[in-house]
């Protein structure tokens, strides 16, 4: 009890007495978290529309002429039933005419007439769950009974499977490295503080005390420093994140954008946490080689 | 209760700072460590309280050889000894009160009983009006007498005193020099290296002389000063020697 | 001479003897200027890749019938010059027809037959620079004589337009914040090692030397750490890219990157001048306020 | 060529160290500063070289207000002015030869004169051997004497000392002593604040008593030491007064 008052009131007055120190060491953390913060979001974003864009592929499966309603109900639940598949909408011949009149705009002339001996075929329409699921359900559809043809935009979703897979690696990978390094540049500032005071740490030694004696208010001195920067980050990272969402959302609202849910929280919390531990751990690594006296 | 057995100690960069110490200091005594500069006066000490480890020999405290202590135990040795060191080592970032007060909240003295001893001690050092200042706002000789107050606020058994009166004029010397036989005749052992010969010669104590790493003399009583008080009688001795 | 000499000799002597604070200035340096420079070159990659899906859009220009070749000449002419052209191509009724039949794939069989009697219209198709100009075009386009009608990709080109805007300005203010963030910690660093050696410069300026004496092993030691920082993060920036750039190509070729050419290397450059500076000017600027004394 | 007038000292946190001093130290003289710990004798000495600015009253150094000095000129009056610290105030990171060869650097002197001057002053002060340790390899008195070379390398016309033999032994002490009595013999005007009463009394120098921030006694010739050299002795004045 009476050392953990000691402790708490030693971390509280070398940070007051060190205010420059300590400011330094807080506004670095609140920097690099913010930075950390800020691109995790980026990521997140990106992922979802990556996700977004990749359900937005089709694979259009015709049929032959002439299958019986049971038939088309046990051909969709089969197609429904493949790995991957998550809608399944069917297209009769007309709904098909419909669509391409609308599509060639002001050449429809060229389809007038065609209603009476639609050449088109039924179909169902397809969406998978992701875009590198398409070859394959376009694969086994093609081999089901009454299926007359399978098409899908083959050049595009290979390209789309390629791009967002590598988003969302280098995704990962620049968040692994702006980790790695908010924590390098964290603990680095941390370490000078501590550095600046080795004599101090030494005097202590010499006078008796204990390593945890010296070590416990400079643990608690990173945690609250850890705690203060990051504390802001996460002020910051959640004001600046709604401004930009604000403006994005209203310059393009067609874009689907990780809202201020669950996950953003729980990211705004690991920041903090991850603050708190940087402090922590930075403080203990580096009062340890001056310890040894 | 302290022993040396054929210390030497030679620092890594090939400073020969002891040779060979035989010393055996018994529980109470009062004993005075004087030399020239550069004898190994402080080097001696710092053996003592584990700033430094003999190259060779040993260092028996309390029936425990200093440099066998497991790192844990260390601290625990360095409570029972109060340290004046040659260069103060305040705490800079510290007021003079949380100084002293500090040698007390490392063996987790209860704030009342810090509360009492520190200006307590304070008062004896002559320091009670600057309990609040800083040490860069002191002046050479008060530095120094809080680092005295810090060695003896916890009444520990064994006090040992680089120059505690280097920085200090003559009657603050005497003072202090009065404060360590009291605090001697209360039951603490001290070791005091100085240079202060005058004092030396006057207080009819043990008196260790230490010259180029070895002991060159170690007698009780008065000694003869190595000069006679003057330029003159100075330069005569340097002509006879 | 004699005194830059000994400019220099301390300096280095200082790095040497503060091997602990020199190594975490130049790891902080080499950090925050990776990423920095990293950051920059996903942000041109992004613009690139928004101009070259701007400058996909095209604007379909419908001619009326029976126009005489120099007619055709003249119009194409005019076209030409409307602001943010850059291409202008003749599609005859004929080249349009065989593009019709190559998209309706397996139903071109619907357009059987029309070879004769082709309803479809002589065209022009335009491309502009940036696709906020394609509105401008079309309009422009459809007010003069000989053009029938004018058509391109509204809705979506309205959105390539705020989404290419948004990535632009979004790559803007994330690298001026980044950079900011970058010469803070750099800086920040810097002044944490001079400050552990305050007492230092004060000891130097009660012998009697000047500001400047003072000053310039700083600054040299300041512009050496960050010099040396600064060329280890331009290297890795030079390595990774490369790395990157070879899988990206390999994966997605068809996906236009930023290559190793001359705005790559002025950006390697920049990050050099950059470490350059913050290393000079940290150290001035810190070390300003242990000068007066 | 040093006069001060009514000058007073009071540090921010309301300490006041100097009251009135009025004093006027010419060329060539050796002026000894005693009194007290705490009595301002390194505040006053810290006026002269522009540590501290005086909060009334003036410093004039040949003819020059101090504390009207451009900060550009300042530099220029402390290269004419060498100073022994109390606190040594040694560059950590410079070898015994690098710091007192800094002192050379920052008037711009050549190499050559520099490799000639810092190994001549080391062996006055008897340190030739340590010239290539880093003060954190010295012993106290090694320290003091390194300041002391740094001080006097590069001949100024001022030598203000503070407590230069606080951590000497007496023999070396005098030698120090001996050593400023030639400097000054050959042109240097010294200043020397220290509680070394026996030498001040030995040395029939003019002497400046500072107690309690104001001078009480500026004499020439011998004067009475304040103790009479024992505890007894201590004793007797102390209840005397
Ligand atoms: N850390 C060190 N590294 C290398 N040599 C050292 C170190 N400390 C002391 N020495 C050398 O060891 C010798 C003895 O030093 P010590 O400090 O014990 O002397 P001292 O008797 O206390 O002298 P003083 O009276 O001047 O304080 C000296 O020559 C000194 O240069
Ligand atoms: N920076 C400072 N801030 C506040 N008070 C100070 C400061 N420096 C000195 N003092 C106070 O001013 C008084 C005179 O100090 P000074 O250092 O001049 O004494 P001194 O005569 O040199 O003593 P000593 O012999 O102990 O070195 C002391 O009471 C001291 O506490
Ligand atoms: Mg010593
Ligand atoms: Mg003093």
């Amino acid at each position: 009890m009476r050392a953990l008052k000691y402790y708490f009131r030693e971390a509280l007055l070398s940070i007051a007495r060190n205010s420059w120190l300590s400011l330094a060491a807080v506004g670095t953390v609140t920097v690099s978290l913010f930075i950390l913060g800020f691109s995790l979001l980026v990521v997140m974003n990106v992922n979802r529309l990556a996700d977004y864009l990749e359900s937005s592929v089709e694979v259009s499966i015709f049929l032959k002429d002439g299958l019986t309603g049971q038939q088309l109900q046990d051909l969709q639940n089969r197609i429904r039933a493949l790995p991957g598949v998550v809608e399944v909408q069917f297209i009769s011949k007309k709904q098909a005419l419909e669509e391409m009149k609308k599509n060639l705009g002001p050449n429809r002339g060229l389809l007038e007439g065609l209603e009476e001996d639609n050449p088109l075929p039924d179909a169902f329409r397809v969406r998978t769950q992701r875009a590198d699921q398409v070859a394959a359900v376009a694969k086994e559809a093609a081999s089901l009974p009454g299926v007359e043809d399978v098409r899908y935009g083959q050049g595009v979703v290979e390209r789309l499977v390629a791009v967002t897979r590598w988003v969302r690696l280098a995704g990962l990978a620049s968040m692994a490295l702006i980790g790695a390094a908010a924590v390098f540049l964290i603990s680095t500032t941390i370490r000078l503080s501590v550095f600046s005071r080795q004599r101090e740490i030494g005097i202590m030694k010499y006078l008796g005390a204990t390593n945890w004696f010296v070590r416990f208010p400079f643990l608690l001195e990173g945690m609250m420093l850890g705690l203060a920067g990051s504390a802001l980050a996460a002020l910051l990272v959640h004001a600046g994140y709604a401004a930009v969402v604000r403006s994005v959302t209203g310059a393009m609202p067609f874009i689907p954008v990780v809202g201020q849910d669950q996950a953003f929280f729980a990211l705004l919390g690991s920041l903090v946490a991850l603050g708190l531990l940087v402090g922590a751990a930075g403080s203990l690594i580096s009062i340890r080689r001056f310890l040894n006296v | 209760m302290l022993r040396f057995y054929g210390v030497c100690k030679e620092y890594p960069n090939g400073a020969k700072a002891l040779e060979d110490i035989n010393l055996h200091v018994r529980k109470g005594e009062f004993v005075f460590l004087v030399g020239p500069t550069g004898a190994g006066k402080t080097t001696l000490l710092k053996l003592i309280f584990r700033e430094e480890l003999p190259t060779r020999g040993q260092v028996i405290f309390n029936g425990r050889n200093i440099a066998r202590l497991r790192p844990r135990e260390v601290p625990y040795l360095r409570r029972r000894i109060g340290i004046v060191f040659q260069d103060f080592r305040l705490l800079p970032t510290k007021t003079v009160y949380e100084n002293v007060a500090f040698a007390l909240e490392v063996t987790g003295t209860s704030g009342r009983e810090i509360r009492r001893r520190v200006p307590e001690v304070l008062r004896l050092v002559g320091l009670e009006e600057k309990m609040h200042a800083f040490p860069a706002q002191l002046s050479g000789g008060e530095q120094q007498r809080v680092g005295i107050a810090r060695a003896i606020v916890n009444n520990p058994p064994l006090l040992v005193a680089d120059e505690p009166t280097g920085n200090l004029d003559p009657n603050t010397s005497w003072e202090i020099m009065d404060l360590f036989c009291r605090i001697n005749a209360a039951g603490t052992t001290v070791i005091v290296a100085t240079h202060a010969w005058d004092m030396v010669g006057a207080m009819d104590k043990r008196v260790v002389v230490l010259e180029g790493g070895r002991i060159t003399r170690d007698d009780y009583g008065r000694v003869a000063l190595p000069h006679t008080g003057g330029p003159a009688g100075r330069r005569q001795q340097e002509t006879g020697g």
